[in-house]
């Protein structure tokens, strides 16, 4: 049964996949991305990591594929649809994933990391926090802090290039600045 | 010269003119009037063009008045305006409140000079008019309105001065005076729509046009009349691609301001049932409608011998073509190497002349034609180019109604093609007909027998798959595998001015009365005796 | 129903206008209009009699004779039409509805009648033109019928007949 | 086996049960939307339609016209439309919507003999997160149709709802995670039986009690993301035609119209479970129910006695006041309901003379405490559908820069405020 559902949404994932690449409109292909984390979290599903499963749903599928989306859309037309792809890209790209499957059946077949059964509370929210906070505490943390720098980053840079943007619309002579505004809104 | 001031502004004009008239020309306009007319004899009955002159204790009439130098008069003061409310006031006495159902309506000079001058409260009431004749015909295309009439006398002075027939007079007297025919007379004569013409209100209207449309929605074009040599001048007045009436056009130089009942009528074949309008051929059964691709199929087969060799054509053109028609015709004739047969069957289309208007050639264009070189042709010319190599191309002719052997005559002919407007005898006889414009529904020019070239414009659209004569040409000539390079009448008619000897008087343009051609050297005789063509050729 | 203006700020509005503390988070004024509409519709579920909407086709509106309903052309007394085809109507029609071919009457005291009297309801525009443009009060709109329904174009294009008939009561004097 | 395919039964047998509360609850729902909107206008609303010229149901039978209508219609495929996700949108709108029903829990765990049949079609251990993630998808659909109909006010709507859907998602997910904090757990059966507590001795602890200002947060956010007024924008009619479904006709547009219906109806089942206890009848436990079955089924049974006697007469007073009115046989409608009302009056009161509802054995008890759990369940369920409802008929559309701000300049600060305030007070609490 199980493995039934591996090889369905292993096939379907796969082919969504090269769906993806093998598009020439970038709105297409960002649907077929999204059909393909749909189908990466089945598959994470099926080997009962549900946290994982809705986590790739909800972040990578709900969430980040949504910007994505959300900025290709606003692109013309003549802007979106991609060109040919060059033919010396396209070669690294065909060797690199040439490498990574290389080296990823080599792993597999080494047998070296037998992964070995595991018992119906792996993969909960429980267990996936209970190893974040205790084994995985300092790098869980870590993760916090850098996403956290890069959202003030992120804030002082939309906060600059605001402020920038609020100067050239200001013509001279006229308060300008909040204190400005406010008075204009009071008044 | 003598100058006259006209309401305070100085204007030059002959002396013992009509007063009338030279105030009509100095204010651009004329004064209120129903009995005056430039062709009749004055009456001064209608005492609607008063004005004052200086020195003159009372307002008098303009129309029965002479220009004398120095002379003051005017036209607009309040006296005046009050003497004209007055008289119309006593016009209207009697009238019946009938502009819904009277023809006249939108034409009428009463509503007009109700408008500019009475607009008074009535002083008698509808119940205590007198009533007179109601719609009683008189004529075979007049009715009579005898509550409606005003006495201007315009008509029994027409009948009298003009047709010279005295068919009208006015009987009875005072309150009770009212138009007529002379008892056991009808008004008959060819003349008699002039009547309804000259009629200022709606006692006289024409029963051909009798509640068929309302004056305003008609759409007036001017043209000349296709049913003699004459050529009158006519307006068309037509609406929605449908002729109602037409009425003539002042020409002083043609046919004054008159028209023969003939000639208005013949409008009605523009809408008869035997129309061409679409493109026939002959088959077994009779003639079969096509459309145009395969009618120029069927003259192509015609035009190729069994050896697959081209045929000669020779063709026949027409007196009720334009001249542009004759001239493509003729282009085409010289360029495919045709032979030109004529224009007309000797002898045809002949009818008695009067002294008035109608001509007794009753074709619009021969002078035309014969300007162009086009000759009469006789039954055995026709014989004499028959062959079964031979294709006859027919312009506008309808010569086998004349001939009884017509269809002997054209059956030694290979193929006959006709470009027409009618379902008549030629096309009868024709394996293939084309449908053509006609004279109302196309530009182009009529030269009367006087040598006067005269406009015509297209009016009505005509049937949908109609096409232009030399648009029919020109097609023609593309089938033998000549182009000839023009689209439209305009276009022949610059041609023929460039290349063509005693046509130079287009060159400038035509107005509306039309403009002399030169005499032609070795033209017919012009004038008169022109009805008889015999001679010319 | 009247409006209740809330402060004079609300009144001076415009996209410029700054909501006081409360308004800002819209909460308070939203609970008021949930209470102004449940109010409504509870008043309405045990009043629905009283509700100022028509039944429409059980219950007809009623409305003033200057409504200008589907024309009507009137008759004489002999039931002949009005109607002297002068074509004032369709002359003055704004939306070239009317279409009237005119006919010799053999009767003595009227000399022109319509022989066809069309209108083209889908065309007309109700301006009531027509009506004020005739010199024999031969077309009226006072029928008061407002509901065009048919099933064809073809249908709309009423004739002589349906016009001179054209009144719930079939009387056209 | 034999125990895998009861198993699959059960499951099957929920998931009906989860349809039928959806499909069903739909065309009420629009029959409430057009009434209710009526009413709160002082208009009538849809009344014409009939069955067999007598019953109306005052409006009822309009939602089966409008789907025959939308059956029969023609389907227009329009020129230059991506065809496999133009047809593909409105199937993903609503599969989605019926699938976040999946992990909603309707009734406390049922006993049948040894047997313990979960009253949820599926028991995640992420149940929440769930939901998260498939509202989160819902998007898709629309954005898919908006793109896909090669029509540039489909492609705003799509648009639209992509931004808001960015926007409010954040607000979303922080209100449940202060409620997670304040239950202590993502599942959603638990968090059900959590709310099954009384605080204090008398109130409920429901979710709405511990997390009120998470309850609006996550309300309002619920609403932007059903796209429901105020927060209509991707439809917009007023500057967008109809928005992503422009393009739509026959029963394409059905299942747009349908799932945004569906829509709501979770999205009530969602509020209703996670902030007013789901299930939980208040102050009434699982083993209260049953322990007090016997009184409580009879009193049931005694009001809607009464209440059948009411309706009776309601309806006879109606059919004599409104006789001779209509003239046809509309009039018949409130006798023959009337006629229904009574009967079912003497049914119950039979019911309780002869069956002496009092005397209930205990496992008729626990059938009886299922069936008022999935009631109240419905009953919540049906409030915040008719909420849905109700605000939209009384708020104007924002503006789209005020959806923005408020989203992202009151809303967020302020979930962000009450996860942190939350956090402090469990770990005080814990403490």
């Amino acid at each position: 049964m199980q493995g039934l559902f591996f090889y369905l949404f292993g096939t379907v994932a796969v082919i969504s996949a090269l769906l993806t690449i093998t598009r020439r409109d970038p709105v297409t292909s960002a649907f077929w991305l999204i059909f393909c984390f749909l189908n990466v979290a089945a598959l994470f599903a099926t080997l009962s990591a549900h946290l994982i499963a809705v986590l790739q749903i909800l972040i990578y599928a709900g969430a980040i594929m949504v910007f994505f989306l959300f900025v290709t859309m606003f692109l013309g037309k003549e802007k979106r649809s991609a060109e040919r792809p060059n033919p010396v890209v396209f070669g690294v790209g065909v060797l690199t994933v040439g490498a990574i499957a290389g080296g990823l059946m080599r792993l597999v077949r080494s047998g070296s990391h037998d992964f070995g059964e595991v018992g119906p509370e792996h993969g909960t929210i429980e267990a996936v926090s209970r190893l974040l906070l205790s084994n995985y505490l300092f790098a869980f943390e870590l993760t916090g802090l850098l996403l956290t720098v890069a959202m003030v980053g992120a804030v002082l840079l939309a906060r600059r290039e605001a402020k920038g943007a609020r100067a050239t619309r200001t013509p001279a002579g006229a308060p300008s600045g909040p204190a400005g505004v406010e008075e204009v809104a009071d008044a | 010269m003598a100058k006259i001031i006209v309401d305070g502004k100085e204007h030059e004009c002959e002396e013992g003119q009509n007063l009338f008239q030279a105030i009509k020309a100095a204010k651009g306009r004329p004064l209120p009037h129903f009995c005056y007319h430039p062709a009749l004899p004055v009456a001064g009955v209608c005492r609607m063009c008063q004005v004052e002159i200086e020195g003159v204790p009372r307002p008098v009439i303009a129309c029965n008045a002479q220009v004398k130098d120095g002379m003051e008069v005017r036209t607009e003061t309040d006296r005046i305006a009050d003497v004209v409310q007055q008289i119309l006031n006593f016009h209207l006495l009697h009238h019946p409140v009938d502009c819904p159902v009277c023809d006249q309506a939108g034409e009428c000079a009463l509503q007009d000079q109700y408008m500019n001058y009475g607009l008074y409260e009535a002083s008698v009431d509808v119940e205590d008019k007198i009533h007179k004749d109601k719609v009683k015909p008189i004529g075979e295309l007049v009715m009579l309105d005898a509550e409606r009439c005003v006495l201007c006398a315009r008509c029994t002075r027409f009948t009298s001065e003009i047709t010279k027939t005295h068919e009208m007079g006015i009987f009875n007297r005072g309150n009770h005076a009212e138009i007529d025919v002379a008892p056991g007379r009808t008004l008959d004569n060819n003349y008699s729509l002039n009547t309804v013409d000259l009629c200022p209100v709606g006692a006289l209207t024409s029963r051909d046009f009798r509640f068929k449309r309302r004056v305003w929605w008609l759409e007036n074009t001017p043209s000349v009349c296709a049913g003699c040599a004459t050529g009158c001048n006519m307006t068309i007045d037509h609406s929605e691609g449908t002729v109602y009436r037409c009425r003539p056009r002042p020409n002083v130089e043609v046919n004054s301001y008159w028209m023969c009942d003939e000639g208005r009528l013949l409008y009605h074949r523009l809408h008869d049932e035997d129309r061409l309008r679409t493109p026939v051929v002959a088959a077994e059964e009779g003639p079969r409608t096509v459309d145009w691709d395969e009618a120029y199929a069927r003259v192509q087969s015609l035009l190729t011998a069994d050896g697959g060799e081209t045929r000669r054509v020779a063709v026949i053109a027409s007196a009720h073509a334009t001249v542009e028609e004759l001239h493509a015709l003729g282009r085409f004739a010289d360029g495919i190497g045709a032979a030109k047969i004529g224009y007309r069957l000797e002898g045809s289309e002949m009818g008695e002349a009067d002294d008035l208007l109608v001509s007794a050639d009753r074709t619009p264009n021969a002078e035309g034609a014969r300007r162009l070189g086009w000759s009469q042709f006789l039954g055995e010319e026709l014989r004499a180019q028959a062959s079964s190599d031979t294709v006859l191309l027919v312009l506008k002719n309808d010569f086998a109604a004349f001939d009884e052997n017509g269809v002997d005559l054209l059956s030694a002919y290979a193929g006959v093609v006709v470009l027409g407007t009618h379902q008549d005898a030629t096309m009868d006889l024709a394996d293939v007909g084309l449908p053509v414009l006609s004279y109302a529904e196309s530009d182009g020019l009529f030269v009367n027998e006087k040598g006067r070239a005269q406009e015509l414009h297209a009016s009505i659209a005509g049937p949908e798959s109609a096409r232009h004569a030399v648009v029919v040409l020109a097609e023609l000539g593309r089938l033998l595998g000549k182009e000839f390079g023009w689209e439209d009448p305009a276009a022949l008619r610059r041609d023929l001015v460039a290349t063509e000897a005693g046509w130079g008087a287009l060159a400038t343009g035509i107005d509306r009365t039309g403009v002399l051609l030169d005499v032609v050297s070795d033209g017919a005789a012009i004038g008169a005796e022109s009805g008889s063509e015999g001679g010319g050729e | 129903m009247a409006y209740s203006v809330h402060g004079p700020k609300a009144v001076s509005g415009g996209a410029g206008a700054r909501l006081r503390r409360g308004e800002a988070f819209y909460l308070v004024e939203i609970v008021r209009g949930m209470a102004i509409t449940m109010r409504h519709l509870l008043y309405n579920m045990f009043h629905s009699s009283t509700m100022p909407t028509l039944e429409y086709p059980d219950e007809r509106p009623e409305h003033g004779p200057w409504l200008r309903g589907r024309h009507r052309l009137m008759k004489r007394e002999d039931g002949s039409p009005r109607c002297v085809a002068c074509q004032m109507c369709a002359t003055i029609c704004p939306a070239d509805c009317i279409s009237i071919l005119a006919q010799d009457d053999d009767r003595p005291d009227v000399e022109k009648s319509p022989e066809s009297f069309e209108i083209n309801l889908l065309r007309c525009v109700y301006c009531g033109m027509c009506v004020e443009a005739c010199p024999c009060d031969a077309i009226r709109m006072d029928t008061g019928i407002f509901e065009l329904a048919a099933d064809s174009r073809e249908a709309f294009i009423v004739d002589r007949e349906f016009l001179l008939n054209n009144t719930t009561d079939g009387v056209n004097r | 086996m034999n125990e895998m395919l009861t198993e699959l039964g059960y499951t099957l047998g929920k998931i009906g049960f989860m349809l039928a509360v959806i499909l069903g609850l739909l065309p009420a729902m629009i029959w409430a939307e057009r009434k209710g909107a009526a009413y709160m206008q002082d208009r009538i609303g849809p009344n014409r339609a009939s069955i067999g010229g007598i019953f109306r149901m005052g409006g009822l039978v309009h939602p089966i016209a409008d789907v025959l209508k939308l059956v029969f219609k023609e389907d227009i495929v329009p020129a230059g439309v991506n065809r496999f996700f133009y047809h593909l949108a409105p199937f993903l709108v609503m599969v989605i919507a019926l699938t976040t029903f999946a992990v909603i829990p309707f009734g406390d765990a049922l006993y049948l003999g040894d047997k313990v049949i979960k009253l949820q079609v599926a028991d995640l251990n992420v149940g929440v997160l769930y939901i998260l993630a498939m509202t989160s998808l819902s998007v898709y659909g629309i954005v898919l149709a908006g793109w896909a109909s090669n029509n540039k006010y489909s492609f705003l709507g799509g648009i639209r709802a992509t931004s808001q859907m960015i926007s409010y998602e954040l607000n979303m997910g922080l209100a449940v995670m202060s409620l997670i904090l304040a239950t202590g757990t993502v599942r959603m059966d638990e968090m059900v039986q959590f709310q099954g507590h009384l605080l204090f001795g008398f109130l409920p602890a429901w979710g709405v009690v511990v997390q009120p200002l998470g309850f609006i947060l996550f309300l309002v956010a619920l609403f932007a993301e059903t796209n429901r007024n105020p927060f209509d924008l991707p439809e917009g009619e007023s500057e967008l035609v109809s928005g992503y479904h422009t393009e739509y006709s026959s029963l394409k547009f059905a299942l747009f119209f349908m799932a945004e219906y569906a829509n709501m109806i979770v999205g009530a089942a969602i509020v209703s479970t996670l902030f007013f206890g789901g299930w939980q009848v208040p102050w009434l436990s699982t083993d209260l129910l049953r322990a007090h079955a016997g009184p409580l089924l009879t009193g049931s049974a005694i009001g809607a006695t009464v209440l059948s006697f009411v309706f009776t007469a309601a309806t006879w007073r109606h059919y004599e006041r409104f006789r001779g009115r209509l003239g046809d046989r509309r009039e018949l409608e409130p006798l023959i309901l009337g006629i229904l009302f009574f009967a079912l009056g003497l049914a119950t009161l039979g019911y309780v003379v002869f069956q002496k509802p009092w005397t209930i054995d205990s496992a008729m008890a626990a059938h009886f405490a299922t069936v008022a759990q999935i009631g109240s369940f419905l009953l919540k369920t049906v409030f915040f559908a008719w909420l849905f409802i109700w605000v939209r008929w009384t708020l104007p559309r924002f503006r789209y820069d005020q959806l923005m701000r408020l989203g992202w300049t009151t809303m967020l600060p302020l979930a962000l405020l009450n996860f942190f305030v939350t956090a402090g007070v469990v770990l005080l609490v814990n403490s």
